[in-house]
């Protein structure tokens, strides 16, 4: 009898433990994972965030990033692509309210460190400053587009201006204040 | 590939479990000094992987997420596992004593061994269905048997290999393990 | 008479000329013609990329014979053929600290480490080539153009192919000029012709045998051909997978090479099977273009293994005339 | 004291659980690809470990032999499931880097060896500081490897990188071989080490 | 042209004494001879110390079913008897005869050349034994043993091998064409010891076509057939040539007997001419003295028991650069140790070399060429063994075919490491029996 | 209640289920499969030295254990553990055992290269049992110890080494294991009790005197003096080699001292206890 209830006594009493630490963390584990998205929303604009506002669509998400006078700033839409050298490529895109590009920020990748990861690097994210989705050409120069690859990573750098495309796309198409502005 | 094809290739070669995932390196590096002890160990720990995966989709899906205790995920999958080898271990012995003796050795060292709760966990994140899980699961541990059968050929031969003496054993084993994983990552992207 | 000092050692007293030495540079000899030809297509770079590999990997052979207290071996050829090979298999505008890199991690680490020549489980020039490749990518990848003064580079008909589809790569290279050589790869890769010659006096030396390189490319060109016939758009020609990339280099220069791959005939036919067919499925489907160097390593792991079998069937056959008896 | 100094020290190099006793290697060579990611791997493991230690020690009597191993899993299960709560909730980056290798602290032999070899037999104060030593020990040599890992494959040290962002790294060692190369030569190299010491 | 089917090697085949006939060595001042030139027990010596004898008495007597007569190779006076080098390698109970001059043979001894089917089965076989007939080949197995197979294997096949496919040697050679009648009369002798009918061969290889014709003179009348073998080592090899000559497979642990062959040497063939038909006992053989450091190469006819120092007076001399002196072929000979040592019954040739690979021999590692598999005649793996042999793993190295290997030394002569293979396999083999002989007892 | 989250009881409840229901499972189960285990043999292993020597006659220790464990018989021994080790055995068995007399490998050859001829230079693969393949050893006695230290690769205690091509026994290090003596194809190896000071001939050359003291400076010559001095009739001569009877020597020293070898064939076997309090005093 006695391992039975010794096994059981120490379930129930790691059950009751695990349960109350759960109980402690879930709002920290909740505002943890709030601020590691405003955090990487942050980084993706040049300005100082003080409210942030969260747009759902039926087909994507937007947040909207206000400064402290409540005058919307930028735009974020998470995009993605399947173009990458080992898959699926995530980025934050971050926009002006005229949907020109601020920056983007790698959110998942699985492409080659040292070859493919360069893609979120400053020198080739710069490229992308200011662009919009019209009057640019969505490829990379070695297809007859206007972005420059990387030396030795053209699929990455395809698959990244795919991404980068499809979310000045969703804007474009579906931001609710599309026509507000 | 069809889907199931693909799951297969992926844990066999392209993520195999000790060369890209380094799950059960402990024994794949204690259990290999001969061919037959890591045979040995390779079936044990297939059979453990495959039923522990099984038993923990379930509990996953009948338990922990109706309840919505998810965070219970790791102390009751380990829980079910570590009972789970102590049972077998215990009726193997008195059932079939060739059995044991070629298998039973290694049990105790299989609930330590990290690949068995790693394959169940991955089994979960990657949201595959109970078939699905299996038979990941299953070929898992065949990569798992691959890569130690290999090794253990390979450290038959280090055995009468001129080994300077400060790489004998441990260490040239580790850089002949270096090298497979550097010959494996030539499947890399097969699977994407 | 009495000023004879007898030595005694056991028979026989007479032997073969035949060395490790005569063995190993008879290899390099055999590799002559495609080291002139990639100097010839590639210019002085190539002849300053070999010398370099060579001399490192002598040099790093001295260095650990001297660590390891072992009598030198450094010129028994060995090491000097590793270094050709290694210089064989990089692009010729490799920086040269790459190339001591590598030459490095041949003699040392793949080699020494394991215990020296006749101890080592996997291809010493191999290892450093697949280091190299994993480490350096962008400069393992970008081949020079023949001919070109000014070192341009480009991706090789394989690269082509993986990142660009069949089309791209057919387009990018005629077959014959593979066949000669003219065309992108890694010095050594580029002259199928230059390549089969040597081949060709290794053969008749007796220094290799048939089974591997045969089963190897035989292994390919029916892998590729079944896919070929089903989507011709999708997977190239078997011939073009002949031709280009390190395939002939690595089935007569490097999967034979004895101290890695396995002494009995059937073992020699499954290890040129798993090597051909490892190197199709990574060129059809795997990420690196090439597969040569990784399927070859692959089956070097193999080769204890194959031995073992090996062993166990010399047993049964004895065990088996013990008890006829 | 001198018995405790001894305990403490040991697992730092003499019986350090990685490079001695090959106890918890698959953490070690996963995580280890920058020096922040391996001393938090190291740290969480410490605490894990003291946690399972101390109560271990003051429980092992009670626990009939059949459940040993279930309830002593079930204990260390339960403090990693804390730390993993834990640095979900103040760590979210550390959280992401180490990934499953948390949840996976469960299985590192390297605990069950401890509780079994040792908490188990032996008084709480002892337990304690074997844990701290051997924990400690595994935090040093994830460490070691590493910085070893991050230099050369990444040329960057707790993300301070030391080189030009052009400069080319030996990237293998950010990649799997490099793990297992990277072991096998700090465990050759102590080799030597010892062996030159015992030669004088 | 016949030959075996797996393996062989063909080395410089040296033979530079082919047709040097051969010559009559005068005698010695003294003469040293070993109460073991058989494989078997050592015979027992049977004399005194300054005991007078004559030539081709009785001096040493048979120890045992396998074990061989020993005589007095000329008359004189015992002088000492005592340990002394043997050119096998090892010390040996000697008998030292002064000779008194006189050369005398022993009473009974020597006689004109008689018919031999005079005699019984019974009489011949008696004649072989006390003439203390032993292989000539190399092994020194009792010849009167070897001739009275066990009933229930059936011989259906004698064959002589004169393959002498050492390099080198020529002492068959000579013998063949000098006294192919004796040879092959000696062979009937032989095979009428068996029950008829018994197919007979002579193999000779290719490299003697002077031999060849010699004896198929005296052979063909006979119905012994004379098989022209290609010349490649170890044509004379036992088990290879008769794979060469009747296609059968003689397997590991089998005797020649077990696939219905007796084999015996020209030199033995020879020798049972002159017991059976001149009552002459064995003393005195054919040999080659040759290699490179000697003045004069030859093949002498020696009394057993002369010294080696003997021979080298008689074949002028031996250069300074000689570094090892061979008793017998170059493959399968034994380096002496020390000059001292006689001619006994299988000094089938003294060879004085210069051998440079000495000097730099140091073995390397095998680098898995494969060389020696394909070159062993008996289809092993000697690289396997020698580095199982190395591993000291005695129990496993037996499954793999160590009896089987006949240390002919093929493998190690094509080996480019300069691995000493079959002195690998010879020392597994002395450990091997080491260990049984302590289970047994 | 507000303390307590949602989560609290279906955990504790469904956590305490699992664990009450695999406890009773392993518990029932392991009734019904129980395994007897005899722990005497896990203690009687765990006293043994462990080194698989095999010097008992057993191939490992844990054989050993086994079967003294089974059949509790006194005369088993383990050489190596000695006396310490039979009285711990003893001990745990509840019963007296047998006191090994330890043992020590001598060599009965003293011709290393100074004093003993060579014949010819050997130059095959350096190994005593190779060696005496290709002729009858280096040294001109064919009795000797070759100096190829075939031997010391069996000795599992280091107790072995080569000195100027003779092979000398660390007395300290060797434990009488006789894993060395089949090891030596010449057979110069004995093994002889450790004991107290006892003389012995250090030769095995069974040559005629002349023929000795031609091979060697320290070969025994069978000349008879110390045959003649030994007042304990403890000298025989056997083949042309003395031997010195141990249980009859009292290391009076007087055969020492007659002795006309130029080096001594003679040796006084220093006992282990004997060195060690002359070093203390
Ligand atoms: C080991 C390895 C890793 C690679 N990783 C990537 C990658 O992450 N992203 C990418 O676009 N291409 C990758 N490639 C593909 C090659 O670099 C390919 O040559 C390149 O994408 C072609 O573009 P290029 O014309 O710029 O050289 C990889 C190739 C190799 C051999
Ligand atoms: C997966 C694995 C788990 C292990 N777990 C433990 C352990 O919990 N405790 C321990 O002391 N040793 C552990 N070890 C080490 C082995 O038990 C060790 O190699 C063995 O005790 C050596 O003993 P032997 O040489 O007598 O067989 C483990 C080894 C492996 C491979
Ligand atoms: C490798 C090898 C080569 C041999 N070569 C010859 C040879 O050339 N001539 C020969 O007569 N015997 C040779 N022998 C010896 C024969 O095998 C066999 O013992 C002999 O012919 C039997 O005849 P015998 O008993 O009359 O000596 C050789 C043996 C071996 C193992
Ligand atoms: C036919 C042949 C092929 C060889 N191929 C290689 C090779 O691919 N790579 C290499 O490093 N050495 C090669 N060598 C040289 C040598 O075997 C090599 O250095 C050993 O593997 C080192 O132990 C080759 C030698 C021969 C005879
Ligand atoms: S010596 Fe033995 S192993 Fe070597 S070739 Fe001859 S028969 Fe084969
Ligand atoms: S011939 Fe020599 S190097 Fe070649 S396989 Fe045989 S032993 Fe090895
Ligand atoms: S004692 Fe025997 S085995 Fe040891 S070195 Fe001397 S002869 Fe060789
Ligand atoms: S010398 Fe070594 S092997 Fe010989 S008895 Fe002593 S300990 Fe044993
Ligand atoms: S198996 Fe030991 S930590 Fe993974």
């Amino acid at each position: 009898m006695r391992p039975i209830i010794t096994l059981t006594l120490v379930g129930l009493i790691a059950a009751s433990l695990l349960a109350i630490v759960d109980d402690m963390t879930r709002n920290p584990i909740a505002l943890a994972k709030a601020e590691m998205k405003r955090k990487a929303i942050e980084q993706i604009f040049p300005f100082a965030i003080d409210s942030l506002k969260q747009v759902e669509t039926e087909k994507t998400k937007f947040y909207e990033a206000y400064d402290k006078t409540g005058t919307l700033k930028g735009i974020a839409v998470e995009s993605a692509t399947t173009l990458g050298y080992s898959g699926k490529i995530e980025i934050l895109l971050g926009v002006s309210p005229a949907k020109k590009i601020f920056d983007y920020k790698v959110v998942y990748h699985l492409e080659t460190p040292g070859l493919g990861d360069k893609i979120d690097k400053p020198r080739f994210k710069e490229q992308f400053r200011e662009r919009a989705l019209e009057g640019t050409t969505w490829k990379v120069k070695k297809d007859g587009g206007d972005i420059d690859e990387l030396t030795a990573a053209t699929i990455s750098s395809r698959a990244v201006t795919d991404a980068v495309e499809r979310g000045l796309r969703y804007i474009n198409e579906q931001y609710p204040k599309h026509e507000g502005k | 590939m069809p889907e199931l094809l693909l799951v297969i290739v992926s844990a066999v070669f392209v993520n195999n479990v000790v060369f890209a995932r380094f799950l059960g390196i402990c024994p794949y590096l204690g259990v290999s000094k001969n061919l037959d002890t890591a045979i040995g160990m390779g079936f044990a720990v297939t059979f453990v992987m495959t039923v522990s995966t099984a038993l923990t989709y379930i509990l996953q899906k009948t338990v922990l997420i109706p309840f919505g205790i998810e965070f219970m995920q790791t102390v009751m999958f380990i829980l079910v596992i570590a009972s789970l080898v102590q049972l077998v271990e215990i009726v193997l012995k008195k059932v079939s004593k060739s059995l044991y003796s070629s298998l039973g050795i290694y049990l105790p060292l299989i609930t330590t061994n990290c690949a068995i709760l790693g394959m169940a966990l991955i089994a979960i994140q990657e949201d595959y269905d109970l078939l699905t899980s299996v038979v990941f699961a299953f070929f898992s541990a065949m990569g798992f048997i691959l890569a130690i059968v290999m090794f253990a050929g390979i450290r038959m031969k280090l055995e009468e290999a001129d080994v300077p003496a400060p790489f004998k054993n441990v260490p040239v084993g580790f850089i002949s393990a270096a090298i497979l994983s550097l010959a494996f990552m030539g499947f890399s992207g097969l699977v994407k | 008479m009495d000023s004879v000092k007898l030595k005694v050692s056991y028979a026989p007293f007479v032997h073969t000329k035949d060395s490790i030495e005569s063995v190993m540079y008879n290899v390099a000899l055999a590799l002559a013609p495609a080291t002139v030809m990639s100097i010839y297509l590639f210019g002085m770079p190539a002849l300053l990329v070999t010398v370099i590999c060579i001399v490192s990997c002598i040099g790093f052979e001295w260095l650990m014979d001297t660590i390891r207290k072992k009598p030198a071996s450094c010129l028994d050829g060995s090491a000097f053929v590793t270094g050709l090979l290694l210089a064989l298999n990089v692009p010729s505008n490799l920086p040269i600290w790459m190339l001591v890199v590598g030459s490095f991690i041949a003699i040392a680490a793949a080699k020494h480490v394991f215990g020296g020549l006749g101890h080592n489980i996997f291809n010493p020039a191999l290892v450093a080539r697949v280091f190299l490749l994993v480490s350096f990518p962008a400069a393992m990848t970008s081949w020079p153009v023949p001919f070109s003064i000014d070192m341009q580079t480009a991706a090789s008909p394989l690269g082509i192919l993986k990142t660009d589809g069949v089309e791209a790569a057919m387009k990018s290279l005629d077959l014959m000029n593979g066949f000669y050589g003219t065309m992108n790869g890694s010095m050594g890769e580029t002259s199928a012709l230059a390549l089969l010659a040597g081949a060709a006096w290794l053969f008749y030396k007796r220094y290799i045998t048939i089974y591997i390189p045969f089963t190897m490319l035989g292994s390919v060109l029916l892998f590729s051909a079944i896919f070929h016939m089903i989507d011709p758009s999708a997977y190239a020609p078997p011939l073009f997978h002949l031709v280009t990339g390190g395939l002939i280099l690595g089935a007569f220069f490097m999967a034979t090479d004895m101290v890695t791959s396995p002494l009995s005939i059937r073992g020699q036919v499954i290890f040129g099977l798993g090597c051909g067919l490892l190197t199709a499925v990574i060129r059809l489907w795997g990420g690196y273009p090439e597969g040569v160097s990784f399927a070859i390593l692959i089956m070097n792991g193999f080769v204890p293994l194959i031995d073992n079998w090996d062993l166990n069937e010399r047993k049964a056959i004895h065990q088996k005339k013990s008890e006829k008896k | 004291m001198n018995e405790a100094l001894n305990i403490l020290t040991r697992g730092f190099v003499r019986e350090n659980p990685v490079t001695k006793m090959l106890l918890g290697l698959c953490p070690v060579l996963a995580v280890t690809t920058s020096a922040i990611n391996g001393l938090g791997m190291g740290l969480a493991t410490t605490f894990v470990l003291l946690g399972s230690n101390v109560v271990i020690s003051l429980t092992a009597k009670a626990i009939p032999d059949t459940v040993r191993i279930p309830s002593f899993v079930l204990v260390i299960a339960t403090f990693v499931t804390i730390v993993d709560l834990l640095i979900k909730a103040y760590s979210p980056e550390l959280n992401q880097a180490l990934g499953i290798f948390i949840p996976l602290i469960v299985v590192n032999c390297m605990i069950l060896g401890r509780a079994e070899a040792f908490a188990s037999r032996s008084g709480i104060w002892y337990s304690m500081i074997d844990a701290i030593g051997m924990g400690l020990g595994f935090t040093l040599a994830l460490l070691v490897l590493s910085a070893f890992r991050e230099i050369l494959g990444s040329g960057t040290i707790f993300n301070i990188p030391l080189v030009g962002e052009d400069v080319n790294t030996i990237l293998v060692f950010a990649l799997p071989p490099g793990a297992f190369a990277g072991l096998g030569l700090i465990i050759a190299g102590l080799n030597a080490l010892e062996k030159k010491k015992g030669g004088k | 042209m016949k030959t075996f089917n797996t393996g062989g090697i063909h080395p410089p085949e040296s033979k530079f004494t082919g047709n040097s006939a051969i010559e009559v060595m005068p005698l010695p001042a003294e003469l040293a001879i070993p109460m073991n030139q058989h494989l078997g027990k050592p015979a027992k010596p049977i004399v005194k110390l300054n005991d007078e004898v004559k030539k081709g008495q009785l001096i040493g007597e048979a120890d045992g079913f396998i074990s061989a007569n020993v005589h007095a190779s000329t008359s004189g006076k015992i002088k000492a008897i005592k340990s002394h080098p043997h050119p096998g390698g090892q010390y040996a109970m000697t008998i030292f005869i002064t000779p008194d001059g006189k050369d005398e043979w022993a009473e009974g001894l020597d006689t004109v050349a008689a018919d031999w089917k005079r005699f019984s089965k019974d009489e011949i076989l008696k004649k072989i034994k006390d003439a203390g007939i032993v292989g000539m080949g190399g092994a020194g197995f009792p010849t009167n043993v070897k001739l009275s197979p066990p009933p229930d294997k059936k011989i259906d096949t004698i064959i002589l091998n004169g393959a002498e496919c050492e390099p080198f040697l020529t002492a068959d050679h000579r013998l063949m064409v000098e006294s192919a009648e004796q040879v092959v009369i000696g062979m009937e002798i032989m095979a009428s010891l068996l029950p008829a009918p018994v197919k007979l061969a002579i193999g000779v290889e290719s490299n003697k076509p002077d031999a060849i014709a010699a004896l198929e003179k005296f052979a063909a009348p006979k119905q012994i057939e004379v098989v022209s073998l290609k010349t490649k080592y170890p044509q004379g090899a036992e088990k290879q040539l008769i794979n060469a000559i009747t296609g059968r497979k003689v397997a590991e642990g089998e005797l020649p007997f077990d696939k219905g062959c007796i084999v015996q040497n020209i030199g033995t063939a020879a020798a049972v001419f002159d017991a059976v038909c001149r009552n002459r006992p064995l003393i005195e053989r054919v040999l080659t003295v040759s290699g490179m450091e000697i003045t004069q190469r030859k093949n002498i006819s020696a009394r057993i028991g002369t010294g080696f120092k003997d021979i080298i007076a008689f074949c002028g001399s031996m250069s300074d650069k000689t570094n090892q002196v061979i008793s017998g072929g170059p493959m399968m000979g034994k380096a002496i140790f020390s000059l001292d040592v006689p001619v006994v019954k299988t000094t089938s040739g003294i060879l004085f070399i210069n051998n440079r690979s000495l000097d730099k021999s140091r073995e390397r590692t095998c680098i898995r060429c494969g060389r020696c598999v394909e070159v062993c005649p008996q289809g092993l793996a000697p690289w396997l063994l020698a580095n199982t042999a190395q591993l000291k793993q005695f129990d496993e190295i037996q499954l793999i075919g160590l009896a089987n290997c006949t240390e002919c030394g093929s493998c190690t002569y094509v080996c480019p490491s300069g691995r000493e293979l079959v002195h690998w396999i010879k020392y597994a083999k002395a450990l091997v029996s080491s260990r049984q002989k302590r289970k047994s007892a | 209640m507000n303390m307590i989250s949602d989560a609290f009881l279906p955990a504790v409840s469904s956590l305490g289920a699992v664990a009450l229901a695999l406890g009773i499972i392993i518990h029932y189960v392991s009734k019904k499969f129980h395994v007897e285990d005899d722990p005497t043999v896990k203690l009687v292993n765990g006293i043994l030295p462990g080194v698989n020597c095999g010097a008992c006659g057993f191939p490992s220790c844990g054989q050993f254990a086994e079967v003294l464990v089974e059949t509790r018989n006194p005369a088993m021994t383990c050489p190596v553990g000695g006396a310490d080790l039979a009285a711990k055995l003893g001990e745990t068995l509840g019963m007296a055992m047998a006191e090994p007399k330890p043992q020590t490998a001598v060599v009965l050859c003293q011709g290393n290269n100074d004093v003993a001829r060579q014949s010819a230079e050997y130059l095959g693969i350096q190994d005593c049992w190779a060696a005496t393949q290709a002729f009858a050893g280096p040294k001109q006695c064919r009795y000797s110890c070759l100096g190829l230290g075939s031997c010391i690769a069996w000795c599992d205690f280091g107790a072995m080494r080569l000195e100027n091509g003779l092979i000398v026994i660390d007395k300290d290090l060797c434990t009488g294991c006789a894993a060395c003596i089949p090891a030596c194809p010449t057979g110069v190896l004995v093994m002889q009790n450790k004991q107290a000071a006892r003389y012995f001939i250090a030769c095995n050359s069974h040559d005629k005197g002349a023929g000795t003291k031609k091979a060697c400076d320290a070969g025994c010559i069978a000349c008879q003096k110390c045959v003649k001095v030994c007042e304990d009739n403890a000298i025989v001569i056997d083949n042309f080699l003395a031997r010195i009877v141990q249980d009859k020597c009292t290391a009076c020293g007087k055969c020492i001292e007659v002795c006309p070898t130029k080096v001594n064939c003679i040796r006084l076997e220093n006992d282990l206890n004997a060195v060690k309090q002359k070093q203390a005093s």
